[in-house]
């Protein structure tokens, strides 16, 4: 028989407000097994601990139930809680009165006694808790950065600054991401390039960092501390160790129909290109649906320009496997195409654009070389409307739910950008709210409107129409009551943002949770926003959530922080909640071996002795190391051999019994 | 006598529209091709029936210019459906004793030779219990 | 393929070339249309309110009896369309319209949203199929710049509808280009024409149509298409600006060489 | 009969004079010449009690997962065992080398022909009773009884299990007594049909009758023992320690809970050899039980046959992405 | 003095919560205080895979009124494929207890996510009132069990 104590949190008024402690504490003492029950204001804190130890020792109590929050949240608090007084970390369970219990009831009696229960459940449960160990398995030193944006480059700096090998998955040609397109960035204007291609440049030469560009994540196997990652390299058909970077390819390729990704297709490109003068490989790639040589078999002009002889043709796409420790997804976000909102005329109209495509028509390096002019007819806009939180907050079926965040702000950067260039320029912008909710950006903002003259209309857009090339603006002015029209030579939608299509099939392959905006899902959304509730996957930058530079930038360095603690152990704990074959009930059927998700059973023949005789007979064997504890095995046993330590059938079934008593 | 007595509950229950579910963005009446002929706009609307401010919007003109062509309802981000709300607010007026709008006898004096039936019968529909 | 059909009133009487010019186009295309049986008027407008019943119940008998032949209703003014499919869509996702509705029924006529509401230009595009009718254009309508009018009716709400992109639609231009002829997209495409109001108010009737025929013409059209009487009233008779307003089926008809009685 | 018992016992004699196998598994007769159980034969032993008739139903695949285990410390190892495997048996054998419960390279697995088994109950049906000796001629069957003579045609008395035979294709053997064995003429029915008359009923009638039925289980547990799929080495329900242990049905929810968990363990796994009703001593119709997860499973995961072959998963240790919610079972069926 | 009331019907649920995407959705709802009966009552699994047939009988036979299972949305498993074998699984035994005659609506599936607090509270109320609506379980009970 256990000796066992129950510890029943107040939270504060947490609990205490909606369940009556002392009567949880005061019913539970009386369950079998029970020798001490008290209550407490926080079980959590360093004087809640204490009284835990305190009565684990006093009362030589062998098995523990706190009655508090989630699991979730402190069972690894109070596992090192019950270890430190000297019983094994296993033999304590936890009953969930406040997530689901206090802060959902609002009647005190039916709370204290929906608490009452789940403690029976608990206690049930501990009764048949046996100690586990854990076991350790080994850390393979080197992480994995998938994306090769800002965030990306960051994290993987910062993991190679600790001593660490760290490879970066990037599907483009180049890693830069998006920030590489940006002309100006908030709430400084300093010049986008001129603070990430310092950082390209880094991560390219650095001896810890690998690049792996132009490829994708095929495949992944493991767990935390021993993933095996299948890379895909896809063919460039420029052979990449070989390549110089002199662009005489690229100027040469006869094929230049092919709209510019990176400028947002306001020009063209070649077949072969490299995409930005500071691309990191600075190396060509062919696109083999523009390429006339691929297409027809007549040209391969590229390959006789190549001294270096790089072009190849016959290239095809290579796999590469490799191990990891840690896997960083940096998968970023793109802005919509917002063709859905034809109100605004985006689809009909030239002159009406997205804020990333203004980006490029205001860069330098862009398609009319810094100089702003209306893609219609290649004037001079005199004046330019900005439409705020398009496809953003809204409920139906064409919106993002959330606030893409970042909008405000570039708005407010465009709208000074261009009065500083061409102070003659009327600027209006329509907005809903501006949210500026940073550090120097509210100044920002009211810096564009005092100092720069932009005007800010509450109110939205309702209907952009063309006559005569010019765009007929119909809005609202919430303030005045009116419906408003104005004349516009460019109307900027700042449309939403949404992760990145590839987020969503690595989601599978990680088994790491997303949200329903597959937005990658945080382990917790305050005290850890950097992890994936999947252990050994962490999470750098817009792929978890909308975020501006500066907050991409330390959310990556924090990301970075977290692989790196995990990297510098070279063992870790497994998880002990794994699955056990009871060998004399075990049929050796190879069933369970069937769902196995990780390949984790095996089979030997054993001398087993059952009912007094002893045959050899083949037996499942659970490798611990490699067993994840999902339980698949348990069930498909006939035989009941197959169980899972921690969350064994006669445990769960107690608690069935508890509820049901 | 205009029965003033409408209540927001009644709108609400009339229309399906819940009145919280707006971000006071405009975009109704941005989008409302018709606004000028409508003394309340559509976000008017939502923001007083939300308010329980009624009786102007009964008295109102706009219950007889809102031309129903669902170009905020189509438009609206957060599907408040301001249209509905409105058509609510005329139904609350003309299902009140004497106050259709339109008369079966002012019909031939407004009739022209090619005024399809759909006419008639929409405006019947709109204005008359 | 035989379709049930629910003309409504306007078609039998001031738009009757809509009707015609439809029954025999669809005809050539190998399309039967069988008119619905005492098919009562739709009343022009949907009545966006949860609590009224009576006005939409032609809608559901016409419903029923095209359920009760199996087959989908073709529907062919915009009015009528808009009435019926959001009537139809009520009684599928509302439970308790449903039962209402159904209390007023017969026990021989109950209704549960079996039927599958179709408009002409739906059956064009989905069944028949643009490229088809490409190939049965016997006089193709070349050089010729058509604006296609949708109005509201035939496009919101957009999630009920679903015939289009509420804001971009693309059904009556590639029907435009099937014909032989060149679509004009212009932006009031999809804005009213101020409907009814031509019996309260003209003023908003004639205010809102000019907007949509100067909006036209400035895109450089010869012409506006409709599929709805009232559209077509309004765009003629209350616009200042003149230009030819045509029912859609009276260019597929001379397209496909059925326009005059044989 | 008579010429296939002469060819059989001849070549078992064979396989035992030129050392293939050192035993046999076969039949002799119980208490009465319809009654007949299994046992084993060796070369020292005589064939002249060895049977093989229409009563030799039962699925001998069982016994080799005992029979071919590895020998305990100081037992000597034994030869290879000789089984004599009807058609519909070698799906039990296959399923166990499936599971790995029998040693493949310790058995000699001879194929016999099989016209259908025959049903004692039937002839006691019909009022024959006192029943002295039965004897197969052809397609009669001549019945000695206290009473005197009788003559009955087989076909009335095949045992309602043959009437959805598989076929007459073995799907494992080492050696097949007649190779080019006919099909015979079967009176079929729909596998499925009384499954479906189950499901076309309402769920009270449906609920009533299945309480009508197992509560007439006395838990003598011949299904269980009978059935090559319920063969684990301890039975869930023997073991103290698996929560559900009971050696009697002490109510209601225990009758059902013991057939439930029964089909639920054999799912994917049962041949549906129909062994479980026919040994019932209370004729509760058990393979009703398995025959629904076995309709289930083929309409909803694709056709399956346990016992097939010796690799393919079962439909329940295998999944596809788009197979069905569980809420679909709200929608089919009966009693909608 | 109070008239002792006859004591209305409240069923007993039994929840078995996957512990990565349902238990965690729970939570959530918990974070965000969205009330749903009290009657429900939540049993922490690893994986909606670990929950064997036994553990919903069992639930019955002691008194359950109605049994929930919730895990990841297929394709979301923690452990990549334990939903698909449980939705296999519980399609079977479900069709079976109906098959038995047992009402099939005392035991659902719903797939949770962690982000889905407000699915999780709106599914276990929507359960609860479908088991208040049939009422007290009779058919599969220990009637041993009854006080």
């Amino acid at each position: 028989m256990q000796r066992i104590g129950v510890f029943v949190c107040w939270c504060g008024t947490n609990i205490a407000a909606t369940v009556d402690v002392a009567k949880v504490a005061e019913t539970l003492k009386s369950e079998p097994g029970v020798v001490f029950a008290t209550d407490y204001q926080y079980m959590c804190s360093a004087s809640g601990q204490e009284i835990i130890k305190n009565a684990i020792k006093e009362h030589n109590l062998t098995g523990v139930v706190i009655c508090s929050c989630s699991p979730r949240m402190h069972e690894a608090t109070f596992r090192k809680t019950v270890q430190a007084a000297g019983i094994n970390p296993y033999m304590l369970e936890i009953a969930n009165i406040r997530e689901q219990c206090s802060w959902i009831h609002k009647d005190k009696e039916e709370a204290t006694e929906k608490a009452i229960i789940l403690g029976r459940a608990a206690i049930a449960k501990v009764h048949l808790n046996a100690p586990l160990t854990s076991m350790e398995s080994p850390v393979v030193k080197r992480a994995l950065v998938i994306g090769g944006g800002i965030a990306g480059i960051q994290t993987a700096l910062d993991i190679a600054d600790a001593g660490f090998e760290v490879d970066i998955v990037e599907k483009q040609p180049t890693i830069g991401g998006k920030m590489a397109q940006l002309d100006k960035t908030f709430p400084t204007l300093d010049c986008a390039a001129c603070i990430l291609t310092p950082k390209m440049v880094d991560a390219g030469s650095n001896d810890k960092v690998n690049l792996y560009t132009y490829c994708e994540v095929d495949k992944v196997e493991g767990f935390v501390g021993n993933f095996k990652v299948t890379i895909k390299q896809k063919p460039r058909y420029v052979d990449a160790t070989k390549c110089t970077g002199c662009g005489e390819c690229t100027t040469k390729c006869p094929s230049r129909k092919n709209p510019n990704e990176f400028n947002m297709g306001f020009d063209n490109r070649g077949a072969v290109y490299i995409p930005f003068a500071q691309a990191v490989p600075k190396v060509a790639t062919i696109d083999p649906d523009d390429c006339i040589y691929m297409k027809t078999g007549k040209c391969g002009l590229c390959a006789k320009v190549c001294t270096a002889g790089a072009i190849n043709y016959e290239q095809k796409e290579e796999f590469i496997t490799k191990e990891y420790g840690a896997i960083v997804v940096a998968t970023g976000y793109n802005q919509i195409k917002p063709t859905e909102f034809e109100e605004y005329g985006y689809n009909n109209y030239k002159d009406v654009v997205t804020s990333l495509e203004f980006e490029r028509l205001m860069n330098a390096a862009g398609p009319t070389g810094g100089h702003l002019l209306r893609p219609s007819n290649g004037k001079e806009p005199k004046k330019i409307v900005f439409v705020q939180c398009v496809g953003s907050r809204g409920q139906s079926c064409r919106d993002k739910s959330y606030c893409s965040k970042i909008c405000c702000m570039y708005t407010a950067k465009h709208a000074m950008l261009v009065k500083d260039h061409y102070p003659d320029v009327d600027v209006t912008v329509f907005y809903i709210d501006v949210r500026t909710p940073g550090k120097n950006f509210d100044e920002f903002y009211r810096r564009a409107v005092e100092e720069f003259g932009v005007h800010y209309i509450k109110g939205m857009v309702g209907k952009v129409e063309e006559e005569d090339g010019v765009l007929k603006v119909q809005a609202s002015d919430l303030l005045a009551n009116a419906q408003i029209h104005m004349d516009a030579d460019m109307v900027v939608l700042a449309a939403a943002i949404e992760p990145d299509k590839s987020a969503r099939p690595l989601a599978t392959m990680l088994t790491a949770s997303m949200d329903t905006n597959d937005f990658f899902t945080e382990a917790h959304a305050k005290l850890r926003p950097v992890e994936s509730p999947t252990a050994g996957i962490f999470l750098s930058g817009t792929c978890q959530g909308p975020k501006d530079i500066p907050e991409t930038v330390s959310q990556a360095s924090a990301c970075a922080a977290k692989v790196i603690g995990l990297l510098a152990k070279d063992h870790l704990l497994c998880n002990p909640c794994v699955a056990h074959s009871n060998e004399t009930l075990c049929n050796g059927c190879s069933t369970c071996a069937n769902v196995c998700p990780y390949g984790a059973i095996t089979y030997e023949d054993r001398l087993v002795m059952d009912k007094g005789v002893r045959e050899t007979r083949r037996i499942a064997v659970v490798n611990e190391a490699v067993c994840q504890g999902c339980g698949a095995c348990t069930v498909t046993c006939p035989s009941g051999a197959m169980d899972l330590k921690g969350f064994a059938n006669r445990q769960i079934m107690a608690e069935v019994d508890a509820i049901c008593r | 006598m205009l029965n003033t007595k409408i209540s927001k509950e009644d709108l609400e229950r009339i229309s399906g529209v819940n009145t919280r579910k707006c971000m006071k963005c405009g975009k109704c009446s941005a989008t409302c091709p018709n606004f000028d002929a409508m003394d309340y706009h559509p976000h008017q609307f939502i923001d007083m029936v939300d308010k329980g401010n009624i009786a102007p919007l009964l008295e109102s003109k706009a219950i007889w210019t809102c031309l129903s062509c669902m170009a905020c309802l189509q438009r609206c981000p957060r599907s408040v459906e301001p249209a509905k709300l409105i058509e609510a607010v005329r139904l609350a007026v003309v299902r009140q004793q004497g106050e259709n709008r339109l008369a079966a006898e002012d019909i031939p004096e407004l009739l022209d030779e090619d005024l399809p039936q759909q006419a008639i019968v929409s405006a019947f529909r709109k204005y008359k219990k | 393929m035989k379709y049930s059909y629910y003309p409504g009133c306007t078609l039998k009487t001031k738009a009757k070339e809509l009707n015609n010019y439809a029954i025999r186009s669809a005809a050539a295309l190998g399309i039967e249309m069988e008119e619905v049986e005492n098919w009562q008027c739709c009343g022009g407008v949907y009545t966006a309110s949860t609590d009224e019943i009576a006005t939409k119940l032609s809608s559901v008998r016409a419903l029923a009896q095209a359920r009760d032949k199996g087959q989908d209703l073709l529907t062919l003014c915009s009015a009528c369309h808009n009435v019926i499919k959001r009537t139809n869509n009520e009684i599928l996702n509302n439970e308790d319209f449903s039962m209402k509705v159904n209390n007023y029924m017969g026990s021989d006529m109950q209704y549960h949203g079996e039927t599958k509401v179709v408009h002409y230009l739906e059956m064009l595009r989905d069944v028949v199929g643009f490229d088809t009718l490409k190939s049965k254009v016997v006089n193709p309508l070349k050089n010729k710049k058509i604006a296609a009018y949708y109005g509201c009716l035939l496009l919101r709400p957009g999630e009920v509808m679903a015939m289009d992109d509420p804001e971009n639609p693309q059904i009556m231009e590639d029907f435009i280009k099937a014909i032989g002829a060149t679509p004009v997209i212009f932006a009031q495409r999809n804005e009213c024409c101020g409907g009814y109001q031509t019996l309260n108010d003209k003023s908003i009737a004639q205010s809102r149509s000019e907007k949509v025929v100067s909006s036209a013409v400035k895109q450089g059209a010869d012409c506006i298409i409709t599929a709805c009487p009232l559209c077509r009233y309004n765009l003629e008779a209350n616009a200042v600006t003149e230009l030819p307003v045509i029912y859609f089926t009276e260019l597929l008809a001379q397209a496909l060489g059925v326009k005059e009685v044989q | 009969m008579r010429e296939i018992r002469e060819l059989l016992v001849n070549k078992i004699k064979e396989l035992l004079d030129n050392g293939t196998v050192d035993r046999v598994i076969g039949w002799k007769a119980g208490e009465f010449c319809y009654d007949v159980t299994p046992a084993i034969f060796t070369k020292d032993d005589s064939f002249d009690d060895f049977l093989f008739n229409g009563f030799c139903g039962a699925n001998q695949s069982k016994y080799l997962i005992e029979e071919t285990k590895a020998p305990g410390r100081d037992e000597p190892e034994k030869g290879k065992i000789l089984v004599l495997l009807k058609p519909c048996d070698s799906y039990s054998f296959n399923q166990l080398i499936k599971e790995h419960r029998i040693d493949r390279e310790k058995v000699y697995a001879l194929g016999v022909p099989s016209k259908g088994m025959l049903d004692v109950n039937k002839l006691r049906n019909m009022g024959i009773n006192g029943i002295l000796g039965i004897e197969e001629d052809g397609d009669m069957v001549k019945v000695k009884t206290l009473y005197g003579d009788k003559e009955v045609a087989r076909k009335d008395l095949i045992l309602d299990r043959c009437r959805c035979c598989k076929g007459s294709k073995h799907v494992a053997y080492d050696e097949l007594l007649i190779p080019e064995a006919e099909e015979w003429e079967k009176d079929t029915t729909d596998r499925f049909a009384e499954v479906e008359k189950l499901e076309q009923m309402s769920a009270e009638e449906r609920f009533d009758f299945w309480r009508s039925q197992l509560s007439k289980c006395i838990r003598c547990n011949a299904c269980r023992n009978v059935c090559p799929a319920c063969s684990c080495r301890t039975c869930v329900f023997d073991n103290a320690n698996s929560g559900v242990a009971a050696k009697v049905n002490a109510d209601d929810f225990e009758e059902n809970m013991f057939h439930i968990i029964r089909a639920w363990h054999v799912a994917g796994r049962c041949t549906d050899c129909g062994e479980c009703s026919r040994v019932c001593p209370q004729n509760i119709p058990l393979h009703l039980l398995n025959r629904k997860f076995i309709k289930d499973m083929n309409e909803l995961y694709g056709d399956f046959q346990a016992g097939d072959d010796t690799e393919t998963k079962g439909p329940l240790t295998a999944f596809t992405k788009t197979d069905a919610e569980p809420s679909i079972v709200y929608s089919r069926g009966g009693d909608k | 003095m109070q008239v002792e009331e006859k004591k209305e019907f409240t069923p007993l649920i039994v929840a078995f919560c996957c512990n990565w995407c349902s238990y965690a959705g729970a939570d959530l709802a918990g974070s965000n205080r969205l009330n749903y009966p009290a009657n429900v009552k939540i049993i922490r699994v690893p994986c909606s895979c670990r929950v064997n047939p036994l553990f919903i009988l069992r639930a019955f036979q002691r008194g359950a009124d109605g049994v929930i299972m919730c895990g990841c949305h297929p394709g979301d498993c923690h452990y990549t494929t334990g939903n698909y074998y449980a939705r296999r699984r519980m399609t079977t035994l479900f069709s079976m207890l109906d098959y038995l005659g047992i009402e099939k609506e005392r035991t659902r599936v719903e797939w949770v996510s962690a982000a889905e607090g407000v699915k999780f509270a709106a599914t276990m109320k929507d359960f609860a009132e479908t088991i208040q609506k049939l009422g007290e379980n009779r058919k599969l009970r220990d009637l041993r069990c009854e006080k």
